[in-house]
C-alpha cells in the first residue's frame, strides 16, 4: 500500500501569487492514498529538502510528490532528497505548478483549481510507481575509428594523446583519405600534402594508436561500452612485416595500369602504394590486374625483393575486438554525374573534368608534374570554364543540398588557373556564391580582381566543336544567353556519402538520413552524437564539409569519445523497456519500431498449460541500447512491453484521475 | 457430393494414412443441411466426414493457434481467407510453416445460412485463391480488387459529427462483450488480451456503452493494419454489429495515408504502423 | 503485324517523300501501316497556343477513331504531331476530368490507352533492329551522317518519353544498322528554328547555321532527320543562308527512312529524292557504289 | 445538464507533450509568461511515440473536452524516429475518431520544438476556443 506524501512549493510568491498553495495541499488531503499533505515557501531549498526527509520518517512516507517547477530543472534534486531519506529515487512524481500553471494563468481561482488536477495527475501516477534500479554495464577503455580521411586521423589522435588506445581502419591501401590528393587548400594557399602527410605519419607512429590499412569493419555487436567488432584485413599480397618498403619492386613490375590516386590520369604497377607519401609505406599487390596472380605468370617482383616478402598466397584474414565507443568518419564521395548530366556530354568528352581532376593536375606530384594539360591532347588551355553545382542544389539532377567547399574550391581553381597561365581566361558559371568562413570571402573578392569572369547562371549545354568545347548558358544578371568557347571545363560536383556507408551504418546499427548522410542525434544539440549510444561521427559523413570543418567536428567527437573512455563503467537509466514476458507473445512488431536496436527476440523454456516443455520466443530489451522513448509500448498490443516510469498504467491512471 | 469434397477426402485419407499430418483441420456437415462447421479429421477412416459445400464458413486457421506446439504436421484446408489468416499467424510469429501442410481450395464464395445469399464476408472477397499452400484442389478463380467494399464506409463518412456518433451508440449499444470477434479473429492472437489485463486497467469491464466502443475501436485500432478482412468478426457476432465498417474505413485509410496495402499476402511486409516514411503526409504541422 | 498510321497534314504536302519511304520500307518488312479513317489535323503549331481543350480534343479524335478500330498502336511520322498526341494522352492519363472532358467534346469515347509511337520508335524499338538488319542489301557503308532529333521528339522529356532527351540514341542505332558511319555531334536535339525563319529571319537562320556548321566540323556528309519540318528547314534554306551569311553548305538531309528505303534497294526515284532542294545525287551514287569506300578502302 | 451548468462548463483538455520538445516549449512560455487558457493539463511523457492512441481514446471515454498530443518536428525527435510513428499513428487515430462521431476539432496532434512557446500558446489556445465553441464533449459512447 501507498503512503503518498505530496509537498507544494510556493517558489517564493512564483507560484503562491496565482496559486493558493494551502488549498492545493488540503484537497491533496483527500487524493486516495495520499497520507501527509503540505505547502512550503522553497521545496528545493535545504529546509525544504530536510523537511522532504523529516516527513518520510515523521509519516512512514513510500512515496512523494513534488508539485513545484518543472521537472526539467529539479526532478534529479528531489531524487536524490528521496534517495538520501531512505527511499528509492524513483518512488517521485513532480508536479508543474509554476511553468505550467502559475506563471501562464493569472486568474487564482481557476489557476488553483488546474493545479489541484495537476496535483491530483501526480498522485494518481506516483501511486503506481515501482522501485527501479540503476545496473552498471563495463566500459572498453578502447575506441575504434572507421576511415582515416583527415576527419579520422584527427580523432584518432586527439583520443591518443588523452592516453586512450585507437584502432584506425580504412579500407584503402594508404590512409590519408582525400586530402593529400588535393593540392593548395583554401583560403591559406598552403599545401595540402604538407599539412596532411605529417599527420598520417603521426598517426602511424603514436604509440596508441593501431593502424590497420586495406581494412574494413564487417560485423558490429554489442552496445556501448561493449561493441564486439570483426575487421576484415584484405589480402595485401606482401608480409608488410618484412617488407621494408624499399620500392624495387614497383619499378619493376612489368604491367602498368590506371592510378586510382590519379583518377585514372596516370599510370601504377600492379605492385603499389597509391603514392609516394603513403602510410604504411609498404605496397599491395592489385590480385585484379597482377599477371603472377590472374595468369599464373611473371613473378617479377618476389624475384626483385630483398626481402622475401612477397606473398602470392596471401588469404583475408579477420580479427575481432571489443571497443567502448566508435568514432565514424567514412567522408565523401563525389557524384557521378556521368550519369546524369546528358547536356554535359555524359562524360564523353575528355576536356570535362572534376574538380579533384584539377586538383590532381595543378599537383607537383600528380601526373602532370603540376602543370595543367588537356586530357585530351595534353595543351596547355587558355580559356577554362567552371560550373558549380553540379549536382548539388538541384533535385531534378543530383541533390537537393549544397556541398559547402565547392564555392571555395572553384575560386581557388579559378586562381590557380590564372595563376599558372597569365593570358588564360576563366569563367565561372554559379547559382549563389557562398563563404561563410574565416577569410573565405575575402579570398573569393581576389579571385575576382584575378581577374575570373563570373557569370550568374547555369548551363543548358557542352559540346565538342572542333578541338574546342562550346558551353552555352545564361547569365541571368544581364537576362542574355553566352556561349563560351573553352578549352576545358571543370565540374565543381556535388559531395555524395562514400560508397559503402549505408551498408556499414546498418552494420553500426542506424540509418541515415534521406540522402545517405549519418543523421547525428539532434541536429542542433547533439551534432556529434548518433542516436546510437557509443557512436559518434566526425567529418564528411555526417554532411558535406571542408577542411576546417570536418577537423573541429572529428575534435568534438573525440572530446564525446575522451569523456566516455574516461569511466570505467557506466551506469544505465532504469526508465528502459521492459517485457513481460508472460503476456509476450513473441510477435517481434517491437523490433523494426525501436531506433536503438535495441530489442531482439529470445527463446525462453517453460511448460505451457498441458505440462508440456516449449521453448518459445520473446521479446528482450538490451538495457544498454534502450534509451527510453517508448515507442515500442505502443505498437504492443497487449502491453507486454512496457516502459519503466511511463508504464501503460501510470499513464491510464494519470488520465482517468482528471475525471474521477 | 462435389469433385472438391471427393478430392479433399483423398487426400486427407493419402495425408493421415501416410503420416504426413496428425491431423486434419476441415468441415464436416453439421446438423442442420445449413451448416457446415469445422471438423478435426485425426484417422483416415474418418476422412470421409469431410465436406466442401457453400456453407463451410467458419474459417480454419485460427484453430492452429490451439496447438501451437504440435507433435506433429498438422493438415489444414485453406481458402484465400484461412490462407492469409495462416500467413497473419506466421508473421505474428505464432505458428511456424514447417509444422503445417496446407490443403488449398480455390473458393467461388459461401453462402449466409440465413438468407441462402452469397455471404457478407465472401461478397468483398479480394483473394478467394489461396496465396500459400503446399497442394491445390481446384482451378484459381478471378480476382478482383473490389473496390466497391469501400463503399458503406465512404456513405457513413458523409454523416455529421451527431449522426456517426448516433449510428454507432445504435451499434454498441448491441454488443454483449461476448469477445466472439476477437476469439474468431487471426490477427486477435495475444497470449492475453488487453480487456482481460485488470490490472493495467485498459479497460473496464462493465458492459454500457462507453465500455462497449472503447473496445470496439481498440481492437479494430490493434489489427488495423492487419486485418486481413476475412470478415470473420462480424460473422461470429451475434448481435449483427457491422465490424467490417470499422476494420475497412482503416485499411482505407491507411491505403490512402501510406500507399496501397494488403495485410498478410506474405510474410515479410512489414505492416504500415511499425514502418514510416520521411516523405509521409504532413498534417501536424 | 497492323499499326494504325496517323500521316498528318505535312505527308500530304511538303513531306510526301517522308510518306512514300516510309510505306515503302513497311512494305519490305511485311508490316501493315493503315491510315487512321477520316482524320484531321492534329492543330500542331497554332491550336495549343489559341484554345488547351481544343488542343487536346484534335488530336483526341483521332486517337479514338483508332481506338476503336481496335488498334493497340498509332505511329506517327510527324514530330509536332506525335508531340500533340502525345500531350493529350498524357493528359488524359494524369486526370479523369478531363478524359471525361474531351470524351465528351468529341463525342466519342477516348479511353488514352492506345500506344503513341514516333515512325523513328516504331522501327528501332518496337519493330527493333534485328528486323531491321536482315532488309538491309544495299548497306551505306561508310556515310558519315548526322543524326538530327529536334525537339519536339524529345521535349518535354517526360512526355515524350524518348529513350534520353539529352542525347537520344535510336536514329543512330539505325544508322549503323545501315552500314552508315553515325557521327558525334552536338546538336541532336537543338531547335531547328523553323517557326522564327519568317517572322525573324535573322535568328532562324542563326540556328539553321549552327547546326548545320556544327555537323559539318564533326565530319557528317549528311543530315538524317524525323520531322517533315525539319527536315525542309534545314534543306530549303542552304541556299538562301549561303547567300546572306556568306557561307558554302550543300548538305545533303534527308526523311531517315529514306536512307532505310535506300539501303532496301529501292532507287532514288521510287523514293522521290528528286523532290529534295540540295542533291543528293552524288553522295548517294558514291555511297552505293562502294562497296568502294569500305571494301576498296 | 442544467442551464446553470451549462453556463458555469469550462472543457476540460488534456495535452500529451513530449519532454524534449512540446514540454519544454510549455516550460518556455512560462518562462516568457505568456498567458493561456487554464482549461489545460499536460502529461508528460517521453516521447510523442510514447503516446498510445488508447489513452486518447480512453479520454474521450472518461469525458475529455479536447485531446492534444504533441511532439518535436520531425526530423528533430531526440530519440530520431519516435515521431514519424506518432505521425503515422495519429493520422489513423485521427480519422478513426472523426468516423466514431467525435468532432474533428476536438482532436489534435502539433509539432511544436522547445523555442516555440508561442506556437505551443497558439495551439493550446486555439484547440480550447474550438473546443468552447462546440460545447460540452458528449463522451465516447456517452450522451451530453
Amino acid at each position: 500500500m501507498k503512503r503518498i506524501g505530496v509537498f507544494i512549493c510556493h517558489c517564493g510568491s512564483n507560484i503562491a501569487a496565482t496559486v493558493d498553495c494551502a488549498k492545493v495541499a488540503e484537497a491533496a488531503q483527500a487524493f486516495p492514498g495520499v497520507s501527509f499533505s503540505s505547502d512550503y515557501k522553497y521545496m528545493c531549498s535545504e529546509p525544504g529538502q530536510e523537511f522532504i526527509k523529516d516527513s518520510i520518517k515523521k509519516y512512514d512516507l513510500n512515496a512523494i510528490v513534488v508539485a513545484s517547477c518543472t521537472p526539467r530543472m529539479h526532478e534529479h534534486t528531489f531524487r536524490k532528497t528521496l534517495a538520501n531519506g531512505g527511499l528509492n529515487p524513483y518512488m517521485f512524481e513532480m508536479t508543474n505548478l509554476r511553468e505550467q500553471c502559475s506563471w501562464v494563468h493569472s486568474d487564482i481561482e481557476k489557476a488553483t483549481a488546474k493545479a489541484i488536477d495537476l496535483v491530483r495527475m501526480s498522485v494518481a501516477k506516483v501511486a503506481k510507481n515501482e522501485e527501479l534500479f540503476s545496473s552498471t554495464i563495463p566500459m572498453h577503455k578502447k575506441a575504434l575509428v572507421i576511415g582515416a580521411g583527415i576527419a579520422g586521423m584527427q580523432a584518432a589522435l586527439d583520443i591518443a594523446d588523452a592516453g586512450h588506445k585507437v584502432v584506425l581502419v580504412d579500407r584503402e591501401p594508404t590512409i590519408g583519405g582525400k586530402m593529400p590528393m588535393l593540392d593548395k587548400t583554401f583560403p591559406t594557399m598552403d599545401c595540402s600534402a604538407c599539412i596532411s602527410t605529417p599527420k598520417m605519419v603521426e598517426v602511424a607512429q603514436h604509440p596508441n594508436i593501431e593502424l590497420m590499412a586495406y581494412s574494413e569493419v564487417v560485423e558490429i555487436n554489442g552496445f556501448i561500452g561493449n561493441f564486439d567488432v570483426t575487421i576484415k584485413t584484405k589480402a595485401k599480397y606482401v608480409d608488410h612485416a618484412k617488407c621494408t618498403g624499399c620500392g624495387l619492386c614497383e619499378t619493376k613490375c612489368p604491367k602498368k595500369v590506371p592510378n586510382e590516386y590519379d583518377l585514372g590520369m596516370g599510370l601504377r604497377s600492379c605492385i603499389y602504394k597509391p603514392f609516394a607519401q603513403a602510410v604504411p609505406n609498404k605496397p599491395v599487390i592489385d590480385a585484379q590486374n597482377c599477371r603472377k596472380l590472374v595468369e599464373g605468370k611473371c613473378g617479377v617482383c618476389a624475384k626483385v625483393c630483398p626481402t622475401g616478402a612477397i606473398k602470392y598466397d596471401d588469404t583475408e584474414s579477420f580479427t575481432t575486438d571489443t571497443f567502448g565507443a566508435i568514432v565514424m568518419a567514412t567522408g565523401y564521395d563525389l557524384f557521378k554525374w556521368e550519369d546524369v548530366y546528358g547536356e554535359y556530354g555524359y562524360g564523353k568528352y575528355p576536356d570535362v573534368v572534376t574538380g579533384l581532376h584539377f586538383e590532381r593536375m595543378v599537383n607537383a606530384s600528380g601526373p602532370t608534374g603540376g602543370k595543367l594539360k588537356r586530357p585530351s591532347d595534353g595543351t596547355t588551355p587558355k580559356t577554362v570554364v567552371f560550373i558549380k553545382c553540379v549536382g548539388s542544389r538541384d533535385s531534378a539532377k543530383g541533390k537537393s543540398y549544397c556541398s559547402r567547399a565547392c564555392c571555395m574550391y572553384t575560386a581557388k581553381h579559378a586562381h590557380q588557373f590564372l595563376d599558372k597561365t597569365p593570358d588564360g581566361n576563366a569563367y565561372v558559371f554559379y547559382m549563389d556564391v557562398r563563404t561563410p568562413g574565416k577569410g573565405y570571402d575575402e579570398f573569393y573578392e581576389s579571385t575576382l580582381r584575378d581577374g575570373a569572369v563570373y557569370l550568374r547562371g547555369r548551363v543548358s549545354k557542352i559540346y565538342q566543336e572542333g578541338g574546342k568545347l562550346i558551353i552555352k548558358g545564361e547569365d541571368s544578371l544581364i537576362g542574355k544567353q553566352v556561349e563560351v568557347t573553352a578549352d576545358m571545363v571543370v565540374l565543381a560536383t556535388a559531395m555524395v556519402p562514400s560508397a559503402g556507408s549505408r551498408q556499414l551504418a546498418q552494420t553500426v546499427g542506424f540509418l541515415p538520413d534521406l540522402n545517405g548522410w549519418y543523421q547525428e542525434a539532434h541536429p542542433k544539440l547533439r551534432p556529434v552524437e548518433t542516436p546510437t549510444a557509443g557512436v559518434f561521427l566526425a567529418g564528411a559523413c555526417q554532411g558535406p564539409k571542408d577542411i576546417p570543418d570536418s577537423v573541429a567536428q572529428a575534435g568534438a567527437a573525440a572530446a564525446k569519445v575522451c569523456g566516455l573512455l574516461s569511466k570505467s563503467q557506466l551506469e544505465t537509466n532504469p526508465m528502459t523497456a521492459k517485457t513481460n514476458t508472460a503476456i509476450c507473445s513473441g510477435c517481434g512488431t517491437c523490433i523494426p519500431v525501436c531506433p536503438y536496436k535495441a530489442i531482439q527476440l529470445e527463446s525462453i523454456t517453460e511448460r505451457d498449460h498441458h505440462g508440456h516443455r516449449i521453448t518459445r520466443n520473446v521479446a528482450s530489451v538490451n538495457n544498454g541500447l534502450c534509451q527510453g522513448c517508448g515507442a515500442c509500448t505502443v505498437i504492443c498490443r497487449p502491453g507486454a512491453i512496457d516502459l519503466q516510469g511511463f508504464k501503460n498504467d501510470q499513464i491510464l491512471e494519470e488520465v482517468d484521475s482528471l475525471w474521477m | 457430393m462435389s469433385d472438391t469434397t471427393v478430392k479433399m477426402r483423398d487426400i486427407a485419407k493419402d495425408l493421415l494414412d501416410k503420416g504426413t499430418v496428425h491431423y486434419i483441420i476441415g468441415w464436416e456437415k453439421g446438423r442442420f443441411s445449413n451448416q457446415s462447421p469445422p471438423a478435426f479429421i485425426t484417422s483416415a477412416a474418418h476422412a470421409d466426414r469431410l465436406i466442401w459445400d457453400e456453407y463451410c464458413l467458419a474459417s480454419t486457421a485460427k484453430y492452429l493457434l490451439d496447438d501451437k506446439f504440435p507433435a506433429g504436421k498438422i493438415g489444414i484446408f485453406a481458402r484465400g481467407c484461412d490462407a492469409r489468416a495462416i500467413n497473419r499467424l506466421i508473421q505474428d510469429g505464432q505458428i511456424n510453416r514447417e509444422n503445417i501442410y496446407i490443403v488449398g481450395i480455390c473458393c467461388s464464395g459461401m453462402k449466409d445460412p440465413a438468407t441462402g445469399n452469397t455471404a457478407d464476408k465472401c461478397q468483398h472477397c479480394t483473394h478467394p485463391n489461396p496465396i500459400v499452400y503446399d497442394i491445390l484442389i481446384g482451378d484459381p478463380v478471378p480476382e478482383t480488387d473490389k473496390p466497391e467494399r469501400f463503399k458503406a464506409i465512404e456513405e457513413l463518412e458523409k454523416l455529421s459529427p451527431d449522426e456517426k456518433h448516433a449510428y454507432w451508440s445504435k451499434q454498441f449499444e448491441k454488443c454483449i462483450r461476448c469477445y466472439a470477434c476477437r476469439n474468431v479473429c487471426p490477427a486477435c492472437n495475444c497470449r492475453e488480451c488487453f480487456v482481460d489485463q485488470y490490472r493495467v486497467g485498459w479497460q473496464g469491464k462493465q458492459n454500457n456503452l462507453a465500455e462497449n466502443q472503447l473496445f470496439g475501436l481498440t481492437r479494430a485500432y490493434h489489427i488495423a493494419d492487419r486485418c486481413i478482412e476475412c470478415g470473420e468478426c462480424a460473422r461470429a457476432c451475434p448481435m449483427d454489429l457491422p465490424l467490417m465498417e470499422l476494420n475497412r474505413k482503416l485499411i482505407k485509410d491507411i491505403n490512402q495515408l501510406f500507399g496501397p496495402y494488403e495485410a498478410s499476402l506474405d510474410t515479410e511486409t512489414t505492416p504500415p504502423l511499425a514502418k514510416y516514411h520521411l516523405k509521409d503526409l504532413e498534417e501536424f504541422m | 503485324m497492323k499499326y494504325a498510321y496517323y500521316p498528318g497534314c505535312s505527308l500530304d504536302a511538303t513531306g510526301v517523300e517522308f510518306d512514300t519511304s516510309n510505306k515503302l520500307v513497311a512494305k519490305k518488312m511485311g508490316f501493315d501501316l493503315v491510315e487512321i479513317p477520316d482524320w484531321n489535323c492534329c492543330g500542331a503549331s497554332s491550336a495549343h497556343a489559341v484554345n488547351h481543350m481544343l488542343a487536346l480534343a484534335l488530336p483526341a479524335r483521332n486517337l479514338a477513331i483508332a481506338e476503336a478500330e481496335g488498334f493497340d498502336t498509332v505511329a506517327i511520322p510527324c514530330a509536332a504531331c506525335f508531340a500533340r498526341c502525345k500531350t493529350t494522352a498524357f493528359e488524359a492519363q494524369s486526370s479523369p476530368e478531363t478524359k471525361a472532358k474531351i470524351s465528351d467534346i468529341i463525342e466519342m469515347d477516348y479511353q488514352a490507352n492506345i500506344e503513341i509511337l514516333s515512325f523513328l520508335d516504331l522501327l528501332g524499338k518496337k519493330i527493333g533492329l534485328d528486323k531491321i538488319k536482315p532488309h538491309v542489301i544495299k548497306p551505306l557503308t561508310g556515310l558519315k551522317i548526322a543524326s538530327y532529333y529536334g525537339c519536339l521528339l524529345v521535349r518535354p522529356a517526360k512526355i515524350a518519353q524518348s529513350d534520353d532527351p539529352e542525347n537520344p540514341m535510336v536514329m543512330d542505332n539505325i544508322m549503323a544498322v545501315l552500314g552508315a558511319d553515325p557521327v558525334e555531334w552536338g546538336y541532336k536535339t537543338e531547335c531547328c528554328g523553323a517557326s522564327h525563319v519568317m517572322p525573324v529571319p535573322k535568328v532562324g537562320q542563326q540556328m539553321i547555321h549552327d547546326i548545320l556548321k556544327n555537323a559539318q566540323i564533326n565530319g557528317a556528309e549528311a543530315i538524317s532527320t524525323a520531322c517533315p519540318l525539319c527536315m525542309i528547314n534545314l534543306d530549303m534554306r542552304q541556299k538562301q543562308l549561303n547567300a546572306q551569311l556568306g557561307t558554302n553548305f550543300n548538305i545533303p538531309i534527308f526523311h531517315f527512312t529514306e536512307l532505310v528505303a535506300l539501303s532496301f534497294g529501292y532507287s532514288p526515284k521510287e523514293i522521290g529524292l528528286s523532290k529534295h532542294f540540295v542533291s543528293s545525287e552524288n553522295l548517294i551514287k558514291d555511297t552505293l557504289s562502294t562497296g568502294a569506300r569500305s571494301d576498296g578502302a | 445538464m442544467d442551464v446553470i451548468e451549462e453556463q458555469q462548463w469550462e472543457p476540460k483538455i488534456l495535452a500529451f507533450c513530449c519532454n524534449w520538445c512540446a514540454y519544454s516549449g510549455a516550460d518556455l512560455a512560462g518562462l516568457n509568461r505568456m498567458k493561456y487558457p487554464e482549461n489545460i493539463r499536460i502529461l508528460r511523457v517521453p516521447c510523442s511515440a510514447r503516446v498510445n492512441p488508447q489513452f486518447i481514446l480512453r479520454a474521450f471515454q472518461k469525458g475529455a473536452d479536447g485531446v492534444l498530443v504533441a511532439g518535436c518536428h520531425p526530423g528533430d525527435c531526440h530519440y530520431a524516429t519516435g515521431n514519424y510513428y506518432t505521425r503515422r499513428r495519429f493520422q489513423v487515430m485521427k480519422r478513426l475518431l472523426e468516423y466514431s462521431g467525435i468532432d474533428p476539432r476536438r482532436f489534435q496532434a502539433k509539432w511544436v520544438s522547445g523555442a516555440e512557446a508561442d506556437k505551443f500558446r497558439a495551439t493550446v489556445t486555439k484547440l480550447c476556443e474550438d473546443v468552447k465553441a462546440i460545447g460540452p464533449s458528449r463522451k465516447l459512447g456517452g450522451s451530453k
